[in-house]
C-alpha cells in the first residue's frame, strides 16, 4: 500500500467522523432547542452538513466508479430535497398560525 | 471500524429524533422528526452497504433520497386545503381553530 | 456486531408502534407511521431482504403517508371517544395473556439465523441452486417471483386490481366528483420553491423507477417497486400542480387502461404459453432455449405487474383527492 | 447471548399484540386500520426474520463472493404482500370515508347510537 492511498484513507475517516459529529449535534439540537423554528433550524442545517461529509468520506473510501457515482447522486438529491422539505414544512407551520415563540418567551421571563 | 462508529451515531440520532416525534409538543415537530429520520435512514442505508460489502444496497438509499420529501409536501397540501375549507365554512377565526387543533395535538 | 443496530432499531419500532396506538390525534398517528415504515425498511435490510426493503421504501415513503392524509382531509383528525373503561381493561388483559402465550411459544422456534431451520431446508436450496440454471438471472427473488411462484404473483396482481376497482366503486369516478366540487384545487402552484424543485425531480424519479423495473433481474427491484415509484412521481405532480393538471397528463381513461392491461398482459402470457404447447405460465415455450424463454416470460409479466400497480395506486390517489367534504 | 436469538420473535409478538390492541380497544375507525397495518408489519417481520441465515447475504448472485444466501422464498411472499397491503388499506380507508359521509362520524359509539335511533 503506497503513501497516497494511506492519505486518502485517513482523509476519508476524518470526513466521516466530522459528518457523524454534525449529525449527532443536529439530533441534540432538535431535542434541546426551545421552539419549533429553532429546532427546525438545527435539524435542517446539520441534515445538509452531515451528509456532505459522510458521503464524501464514503466516496473517498471506494474503488468502484459506479458506486462513487451513485453515492454522489444520493448526495446531490439530499442537498436538493432536504432544504426544500424544510421550506415546505416552515410554510405549513406558518400557514397554520404557528408563530416563532422565542422572542415572546424572553420578554415574559424578564 | 469507522463505519460502525458512523452507523452508531446515526442510530443514536434516530433515537433522539424519535424522542422528539413521540413527545411533540406540536404537530409540526412530528413532521420535522419524520424528515430528520428520513435523512438519517438514507445515510444509514449507505453505511450498511459498506459494512455488509453490498454496493447494490445504495440503490435503496437513492430511492429514499428521491421520494422522502413527498410526505412533507403532502403535509403542506393537507394544511393548505384544510385552511381554505375553514375559510369557506367560517370566515371568522380560522387561525384560532387551527391553534386549538395544534394544542390538542400537543396534549396527547 | 450488526445485531446490535438491529436490536436498537427494533426497540425504536416498538416505541413507535406504542405511540401510534396511544396518540389521540390522527395526524400524529399518520406521521409516526411514516417513521414506522422507515424503521421497518432499515430492519429488512439488516435481515438481508433488499428487495423487500426497496418495496417498503417506495410504498411507505411515497404512497402510504399521502393516502392517509388524503383520507384524513375528509374527516375529523381528533379522536373524541375513548370507549368504556371495561372494554379497555378487558382488551388489555386479553392482549397481555396472548403476548405471554406467544412469547412462551417462541422458545420452540428455531434459533435466529439457524441454517438448519425447517424453513431453510425444503424448497429454498432448490430455488437458490436452480434459478441461474433455468433462468440465467442473478436475482433469485425476481426469478422465484416471476417464474416458480408465478401463480402467486398472478393472484396478487389481481388482488391489487380488485382493490383498485373496489376503491373506485366506493368513492365514485374521480372526474365526475371533481366536476361537482364548489372549489377547484390548485395544489401548491403558488409555493415557488417546492414547485420548482419538485418538478425538477419528477423526471429523475420516473427514470429511477424505469431502472428498477428493467434492472430488476440484476439488482433489487421489479415491477412492484417500480410501479410504486412511478406512482409516487405522478402523485407528487398532482400535489404540486393540482389534480386537474395531473388528470390532463394521464387521464382517467388511460389509468383504467393501465390497470386492466397490466393484469391482462400477465394473464395473456399464461394463455399464450397454453397455445404454444406448454402449461399455464410455463415460459420455456416462449423462446428457443429454456433460458431465453424464461427471461422473455419474466420480462413480460414484470411489465404487466408494473403497469397494474402504477395504474391502481394513481387511481386510488385520484379517487381520494376528488372527494370533497364541503 | 441466548436472548438475542429470541429477541426478534419477541418484538414480533409485542408488535402483533400492539396492533391487535389497536383493533379491539380503539373506537376510532382510522385507528383500527392503523392497528391492522401494525399487525400486518409484525407478520412481515416474522417471515423475514425466519428466512435470515447466519452469515448469509441478500439472495442476488454475482455481487459478492459469498454464496450463502438468506432464504429468498419469504422475501418473495412479503414483497407482494406489502403492495397488496397498501391497496387493501386504501380500500378500508375508502369504506371509512363513506361511513363518515353517511353517519357524520368515524367514532364507533356515535355510529351505533345513530343506528339505534333509526
Amino acid at each position: 500500500m503506497d503513501a497516497w492511498s494511506n492519505v486518502v484513507e485517513i482523509i476519508s475517516i476524518v470526513f466521516m467522523a466530522i459528518g457523524a459529529f454534525f449529525i449527532f449535534v443536529g439530533g441534540v439540537g432538535a431535542l434541546r432547542m426551545p421552539d419549533f423554528y429553532t429546532r427546525m433550524h438545527a435539524a435542517s442545517l446539520t441534515d445538509s452538513a452531515g451528509p456532505i461529509f459522510i458521503l464524501i468520506g464514503l466516496i473517498l473510501h471506494t474503488d468502484s466508479f459506479l458506486v462513487a457515482i451513485k453515492l454522489f447522486t444520493v448526495l446531490v438529491f439530499i442537498l436538493i430535497t432536504g432544504p426544500t422539505a424544510s421550506n415546505a414544512l416552515a410554510s405549513a407551520a406558518l400557514l397554520a398560525g404557528n408563530k416563532p415563540s422565542l422572542a415572546v418567551k424572553q420578554t415574559t421571563a424578564e | 471500524m469507522i463505519f460502525y462508529i458512523v452507523a452508531f451515531a446515526l442510530v443514536i440520532t434516530m433515537c433522539l429524533a424519535l424522542v422528539r416525534a413521540v413527545r411533540g409538543p406540536g404537530l409540526y415537530d412530528r413532521v420535522l422528526a419524520v424528515n430528520m429520520m428520513g435523512t438519517k435512514t438514507v445515510l444509514l442505508l449507505a453505511v450498511i452497504a459498506y459494512i455488509m460489502g453490498r454496493p447494490d444496497y445504495i440503490d435503496l438509499a437513492l430511492a429514499y433520497a428521491l421520494i422522502n420529501f413527498i410526505g412533507v409536501f403532502a403535509v403542506l397540501e393537507f394544511f393548505r386545503t384544510r385552511e381554505s375549507q375553514l375559510a369557506l365554512t367560517s370566515s371568522t377565526t380560522q387561525s384560532g381553530q387551527e391553534k386549538a387543533l395544534d394544542e390538542q395535538g400537543g396534549q396527547s | 456486531m450488526i445485531e446490535i443496530f438491529n436490536i436498537f432499531l427494533m426497540a425504536m419500532l416498538v416505541i413507535t408502534a406504542l405511540a401510534m396506538v396511544s396518540s389521540r390525534h390522527l395526524f400524529i398517528t399518520v406521521m409516526l407511521s411514516g417513521i414506522f415504515s422507515l424503521l421497518v425498511a432499515a430492519i429488512f435490510l439488516f435481515l438481508d431482504a433488499a428487495d423487500v426493503a426497496l418495496t417498503e421504501a417506495a410504498v411507505g415513503a411515497g404512497i402510504s403517508t399521502v393516502l392517509f392524509l388524503g383520507a384524513l382531509a375528509l374527516m375529523d383528525v381528533e379522536e373524541t371517544a375513548r370507549g368504556e373503561r371495561w372494554v379497555r381493561v378487558s382488551s388489555l388483559v386479553v392482549v397481555a395473556v396472548t403476548t405471554i402465550a406467544l412469547v412462551y411459544a417462541t422458545f420452540d422456534q428455531p434459533l435466529f439465523g439457524d441454517p438448519n431451520a425447517p424453513i431453510n431446508l425444503h424448497v429454498a436450496p432448490w430455488y437458490i441452486e436452480n434459478v441461474p440454471v433455468h433462468m440465467g438471472i442473478p436475482n433469485i427473488v425476481t426469478g422465484i417471483l416471476g417464474s416458480y411462484r408465478g401463480y402467486d404473483t398472478l393472484g396478487e396482481v389481481f388482488v391489487v386490481y380488485t382493490a383498485g376497482i373496489g376503491v373506485l366503486s366506493l368513492l365514485g369516478d374521480p372526474v365526475k366528483n371533481r366536476m361537482n366540487r364548489p372549489v377547484q384545487n390548485h395544489g401548491l402552484r403558488h409555493y415557488l420553491i417546492p414547485r420548482v424543485v419538485g418538478r425538477m425531480l419528477i423526471p429523475f424519479i420516473i427514470l429511477f423507477g424505469l431502472y428498477v423495473q428493467f434492472h430488476g433481474e440484476y439488482s433489487p427491484g421489479g415491477g412492484f417497486q417500480a410501479g410504486a415509484l412511478i406512482a409516487a412521481a405522478m402523485i407528487l405532480f398532482a400535489i404540486l400542480e393540482g389534480e386537474n393538471r395531473a388528470l390532463n397528463v394521464i387521464p382517467m381513461r388511460v389509468l383504467y387502461l393501465m390497470m386492466a392491461s397490466g393484469a391482462l398482459l400477465y394473464g395473456g402470457v399464461g394463455v399464450a404459453t397454453l397455445f404454444m404447447g406448454g402449461n399455464f405460465l410455463e415460459y420455456t415455450v416462449l423462446g428457443s432455449t429454456m433460458v431465453s424463454g424464461q427471461q422473455w416470460g419474466i420480462l413480460l409479466i414484470e411489465a404487466g405487474v408494473g403497469l397494474t400497480v402504477t395504474g391502481v395506486l394513481i387511481t386510488i390517489f385520484h379517487a381520494f383527492a376528488a372527494r370533497s367534504n364541503l | 447471548m441466548a436472548w438475542v436469538d429470541y429477541f426478534h420473535y419477541w418484538v414480533f409478538a409485542i408488535l402483533l399484540m400492539i396492533g391487535f390492541f389497536g383493533v379491539i380497544a380503539k373506537r376510532n375507525l382510522v385507528k383500527k386500520l392503523v392497528g391492522l397495518s401494525i399487525f400486518q408489519s409484525a407478520v412481515f417481520l416474522l417471515y423475514i426474520t425466519m428466512g435470515k441465515v447466519e452469515g448469509g447475504t441478500a439472495p442476488i448472485y454475482g455481487i459478492t463472493d459469498n454464496t450463502v444466501f438468506s432464504n429468498p422464498l419469504p422475501q418473495v411472499l412479503i414483497l407482494t404482500a406489502i403492495v397488496v397491503g397498501i391497496s387493501t388499506t386504501a380500500l378500508g380507508l375508502s369504506i371509512v370515508v363513506r361511513i363518515k359521509e353517511a353517519y357524520g362520524s368515524i367514532e364507533e359509539d356515535v355510529i351505533h347510537e345513530k343506528d339505534r335511533v333509526e
